[in-house]
């Protein structure tokens, strides 16, 4: 579904991805940790190519993204992705922000848009509050909003960069909830994030990169849980800070 | 002070008041001669504003643009080209030196110049604020569009440009009340608007206070008229439940 | 186009004092403006009525008259208020000052507002007074805050000296355009002049673009 | 309130003298602060009679704020080139005329334009603040000819309003229109035509009553009169080159001013030219 | 050593505190927690007078800080307070930031201040880093700046407001080893906080305001973790959701 080959991207002379590779297959969720400023989010921006990279190569669902000539929105319309802000846009209401880019990026009629985002919008739990603008809704409610609309897209993949941690942390468990459910019915999933509890329950496999965006561990679940052992003194150290509390 | 209202009565040939204090016909009165200054001094300032509004946001969104270092720059150089002299060298550039360099200047009204004159200069401000307006806006929402497929005219045309115009009513209402004052230099080259009235009618009644007072009310007027207009677009187009902090500026 | 009128000697006979003229107005506005003007933002920012209403009222007003209009008024109307004339020059810095005022005043009040409720409420809990408050923490960072505006608005007002002319004043523009129609070539006059602020202007403006980024890489 | 110009001068050791900056002959500037003209050289002469000890400081004044700055107390007396006329006599006092312009009309000698009337639907130009403004506005009501007026904001801007085309005619003093055009890039190009629009006496300009001030400068211009140093200066700067191109105006002494010279007066504009 | 009987406070017609009365013996660590909206914040800044009060009465020290006559200042230089978002002064230097109130407030000699300031700053741990701008620290850095700050002073009671709330996971351990090694000392301290590790470690007594700023529980950290089957259905309610992930 997804494949990540040695790519490396700087800002100016800084290198923040250092030769990654990874491979996500139809129906992996794959969980990706990391100190802050290691590369995580750049990494999953590049997967739909919202960062271009220097070296390297993506392809995603048989498209090479990485290639200037791919058209780049109609691959970004076939990913979902969900963003550590929401980034909802604030000036339309939830049912707009849901049909917008089915519209305008998909053709899709606004009646059939309608139908297809407050299916989505139900499956989250906010049926309710599709008249609302985004600025009236709680951070955990924005966060599933934003999940319903990449969903409506009806994406292949779904990316997600940090979705709980800008959340109040009475809110984080709405949220995971949602992508739990995601998770079980077999969508495939990269995500970024800090939450343990999560991966544990549901990724299939757990990546975690470095400062300076080298990826230093790359293996399933329990491997990454049950056997500390294994794991390099970087990834040992970081475990521990943040199970600490 | 005794002030001496009675001058706006006065007909501007004979000096003798006029009943009613309106004139008829080419007879007028100071108070009509008023009223017809401040319709110059309205209409500059109101086709000043379009040209600037539609240039500046050409180019304010021309300096956002990513991947595009050529019209960034273009952009760049056109805001530091128009803000960087005064608009009064301005105006007398294109009123005595452009008719000389490029003729077919010299057949156009001085009216279309004067409003061409500050309708230029203040889309350099506009095209600064545009530009701030975009970048206020986090990054994210730039990606969020991308990433739902919009093409760049999209996610500037669905994301971008409505939020960013909504949080640059506050800059932009100063600048519309600018572009009113500003008009007061039109009378450099002859426009017989507010301040050339002032001048004007202030040395042959010798009665400058009262003219001035006139005047300046008119001025009060035209400004607190444009800042209610703006605080209904404002309130209009006011998102509900978004907050946004904007810090104010100078500028005049 | 003949440019070869302007030597060193019709600069310095005619332009050179209104480019000293046109700086000094410049640095003496800017400076009186700021200090009047965080005066007025600390009076708007008071919560006292009988402070508020007065600033709010001064700085309104004068935001909504064009600088021509205020140059005629006090030109007209400060000799008979103190009784004694003063010369165009001194109406102009008088009239700048009290014109910028109402201008720094609301980027002062945008800079005292844009720091972080949290700050006062650091302050205070650290148990300073209001005047500790303000001077220690407050104004030192609003001003940082606004120090490129602040030089944005410093560009314009050098820019405004221009419309001096209509007390004439001898600022910049106003040498320019004697040299010009005194010597005959009143366009080319108009050109030099334009490139002249524009150099100063730009170089000032590319200082206020270092200064920001400085700014912005402290903060 | 009567005002005592004499003593305040004598109080302050220096006398604010009102000049133009670019209505020559009369009154002009050589840049670097230094000013010249008839006008200026006349009252120097005058004010060396009357307060020797007395720095003089130049200020200059435009057309629309010398008579405001004379009644405020910001210029003592003004050197410039003001039209006498009833309305402003009401605010300001004049000395005695010293010099008689006739309102004319400057055009480009390829136009062909020679007299008011072929000016229908044509631009005019003059400048902001002036009695030519009124006399314009009167003259188009009178004669029904239309023209659009433009203005300039000193006369220098009027007459660049003239030479670049914005307008086919200039319409002001005919010593300024001769000074301007002497002093233009191509003097042989323009030609001052037509009727004249209106007489008007010139003169110095003092603040409103004060009659020592008014008496010590009258005696002054009319001793010069008599003795004919005023024949010389006018000469001087009328008819011989002038600088700050040393070209000359070449404006000969009218019969009204040789009237005047003889018999001194302060009359305003208005006895000279019949009711229209 | 801080008393607060019976304060209500309106934000125009908004209730945010509702008849609240708290005790702190000298010595105490009570734990504040709540969901977000409450009046956690509003009622620890209602300690040292940040907010007025409308209704009520706090003594703080034989201090009453809701008489309008009291000295405020003085009673805030013994009252210290440490902020969600650090509060550093950022155009002072770290040792700047921990002297200025001394000098000014207390009237101590720049020497003096300096040298208790530094004190305090080894303290944290962070004597290396004196002569930098808060900008150029890492947020966990800077709130143990902040912390070294209000302990400079020489405070009585200590107040929190969500001091690790806006960190990085990875820095949250290194605050809130500061603070227990602070309450270990037997500083007197109120937190308002939903690390709930540290309340189990330190915590004297735990206290649960729900929204419209009504105190639900006010127990001893023994009561409130080991007996759940006591405690209100909200406060369950809560607690299931901070502590399911
Ligand atoms: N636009 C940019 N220009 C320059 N450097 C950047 C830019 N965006 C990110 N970086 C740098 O690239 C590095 C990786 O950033 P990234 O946002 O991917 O980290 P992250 O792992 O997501 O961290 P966090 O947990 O804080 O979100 C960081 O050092 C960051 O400072
Ligand atoms: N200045 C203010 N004006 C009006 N309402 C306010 C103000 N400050 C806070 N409130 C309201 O008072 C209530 C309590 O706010 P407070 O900040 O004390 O909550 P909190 O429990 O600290 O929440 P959080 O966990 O989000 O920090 C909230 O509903 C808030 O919206
Ligand atoms: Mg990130
Ligand atoms: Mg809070």
């Amino acid at each position: 579904m997804i494949e990540i080959n040695n790519i490396s991207k700087w800002y100016g002379p800084v290198q923040v991805l250092t030769d990654c590779s990874v491979k996500i297959n139809k129906g992996d969720v794959v969980v990706v940790c990391g100190p802050s400023g290691s590369g995580k989010s750049t990494l999953i921006k590049t997967v739909n190519a919202l960062e271009p990279v220097q070296k390297g190569e993506i392809i995603v669902d048989g498209t090479v993204v990485t290639d200037p000539k791919t058209d780049l929105p109609k691959v970004r319309s076939r990913v979902g992705m969900v963003f550590q802000h929401f980034e909802l846009f604030p000036h339309l209401s939830v049912t707009e922000n849901l049909t917008i880019a089915q519209i305008k990026v998909l053709g899709r009629s606004p009646d059939e848009a309608k139908t297809r985002g407050l299916k989505m919008l139900d499956r989250v739990g906010l049926m309710a509050h599709k008249d609302k603008f985004p600025g009236q809704l709680s951070g955990g409610q924005q966060q599933r909003v934003a999940i319903a609309r990449a969903l409506s897209m009806d994406p292949v993949v779904m990316l997600f960069d940090e979705p709980t941690s800008a959340l109040d942390p009475e809110m984080v468990g709405e949220v995971l909830d949602v992508m739990v459910t995601l998770a079980k019915e077999g969508m495939t999933m990269m995500v970024v994030t800090h939450e343990m509890g999560f991966a544990r329950k549901v990724a299939s496999r757990v990546i975690f990169i470095d400062v300076g965006g080298k990826i230093l561990e790359d293996c399933s679940k329990d491997e990454f849980f049950s056997h500390p052992e294994n794991r390099q003194a970087r990834t040992k150290d970081f475990l521990n800070k943040i199970l600490q509390h | 002070m005794a002030l001496d209202w009675q001058v706006f009565c006065l007909d501007t040939l004979d000096k003798e008041p006029v009943k009613g204090c309106f004139g008829s016909g080419k007879d007028i009165t100071y108070l009509d001669w008023l009223l017809q200054a401040w319709g110059q001094t309205v209409i500059v300032a109101a086709g000043a504003l379009i040209v600037a509004l539609v240039v500046g946001s050409i180019i304010g969104v021309m300096r956002t643009l990513p991947d595009s270092p050529i019209l960034t720059r273009v952009g760049n150089w056109w805001v530091e080209l128009f803000r960087n002299i005064p608009l009064l060298v301005q105006i007398f550039l294109w009123y005595h030196v452009m008719p000389f360099i490029i003729p077919a200047f010299a057949g156009m009204p001085k009216l279309a110049l004067v409003i061409m004159g500050l309708g230029l200069f203040t889309s350099a401000r506009i095209a600064e604020q545009v530009r701030a307006g975009i970048q206020a806006l986090p990054r994210g929402q730039r990606y969020a569009g991308m990433a739902m497929g919009f093409t760049t005219a999209q996610y500037y045309r669905y994301v971008l440009l409505p939020m960013a115009y909504r949080i640059i009513i506050p800059p932009l209402t100063s600048e519309s009340m600018n572009i009113f004052k500003n008009s007061s230099v039109a009378f450099a080259v002859s426009v017989t608007e507010l301040t050339f009235f002032a001048q004007q009618a202030g040395e042959e009644t010798s009665k400058g206070i009262e003219i001035y007072m006139g005047v300046t009310a008119l001025y009060i007027i035209s400004a607190f008229t444009i800042n209610r207009i703006m605080a209904f677009i404002e309130k209009r187009a006011r998102v509900p439940g978004f907050v946004s902090n904007t810090t104010g500026g100078g500028g005049h | 186009m003949d440019f070869s009128f302007f030597t060193w000697e019709v600069f310095r006979a005619f332009v050179l004092h209104g480019l000293y003229f046109s700086l000094a107005l410049t640095a003496v506005a800017t400076l009186g403006g700021i200090v009047f003007g965080t005066l007025l933002a600390l009076m708007r920012l008071s919560g006292i009525k009988l402070l508020v209403l007065p600033a709010t009222i001064y700085v309104n007003g004068m935001r909504s008259i064009p600088l021509l209009m205020v140059l005629l008024w006090f030109f007209l109307l400060v000799p008979i208020v103190i009784g004694r004339p003063i010369g165009a020059e001194w109406s102009a810095v008088i009239t700048f000052i009290a014109f910028e005022a109402a201008y720094f005043s609301e980027i002062m009040r945008a800079g005292i507002q844009s720091i972080a409720r949290g700050q006062v409420f650091a302050g205070q809990a650290l148990g300073m007074t209001y005047g500790q408050n303000m001077r220690l923490v407050i104004l030192p960072q609003a001003f940082r805050n606004m120090i490129p505006i602040l030089l944005t608005q410093t560009i314009i007002l050098f820019q405004d000296t221009s419309l001096v002319y209509i007390i004439t004043a001898n600022d910049l523009l106003h040498g320019f355009s004697t040299a010009g129609s005194n010597l005959s070539h009143p366009r080319e006059a108009y050109i030099l002049a334009a490139v002249f602020y524009f150099v100063i202007c730009f170089s000032l403006s590319w200082i206020v673009k270092r200064v920001q980024m400085k700014v912005a890489i402290i903060r | 309130q009567a005002t005592d110009t004499l003593a305040k001068v004598k109080a302050q050791g220096k006398i604010v003298m009102g000049v133009r900056e670019s209505s020559a002959p009369l009154s002009f500037t050589l840049g670097d602060g230094k000013f010249t003209g008839y006008h200026v050289e006349l009252c120097e002469r005058i004010i060396k009679a009357i307060a020797p000890a007395a720095k003089i400081e130049y200020t200059p004044v435009t057309s629309a704020n010398r008579i405001p700055l004379v009644q405020n107390g910001t210029v003592d007396i003004e050197c410039g080139s003001t039209t006498n006329n009833a309305a402003r006599q009401k605010d300001v006092t004049f000395a005695l005329t010293t010099y008689v312009t006739e309102v004319r009309t400057a055009v480009k000698k390829s136009s062909g334009i020679s007299s008011i009337a072929q000016l229908n639907g044509r631009s005019v130009a003059t400048t902001t603040g002036t009695t030519s403004v009124a006399l314009l506005r009167k003259n188009e009501r009178a004669t029904g000819v239309d023209f659009k007026e433009v203005y300039g904001k000193d006369h220098a801007d009027s007459f660049l309003l003239l030479e670049s085309g914005r307008a086919d005619a200039f319409v002001m003093d005919d010593n300024i229109l001769a000074g301007l055009i002497a002093g233009s890039k191509t003097p042989g190009d323009y030609a001052i035509v037509g009727e004249t629009l209106n007489v008007e006496p010139i003169a110095i300009m003092i603040r409103k009553d004060d009659p020592a001030m008014k008496k010590a400068v009258d005696d002054q211009i009319r001793g010069m009169m008599k003795s004919g140093d005023l024949d010389k200066l006018y000469t001087k700067w009328f008819m011989q080159p002038i600088p700050p191109k040393n070209t000359s105006v070449n404006l000969a002494m009218g019969s009204v001013m040789k009237g005047l010279i003889a018999n001194p007066a302060d009359k305003p504009a208005e006895d000279y030219n019949a009711k229209k």
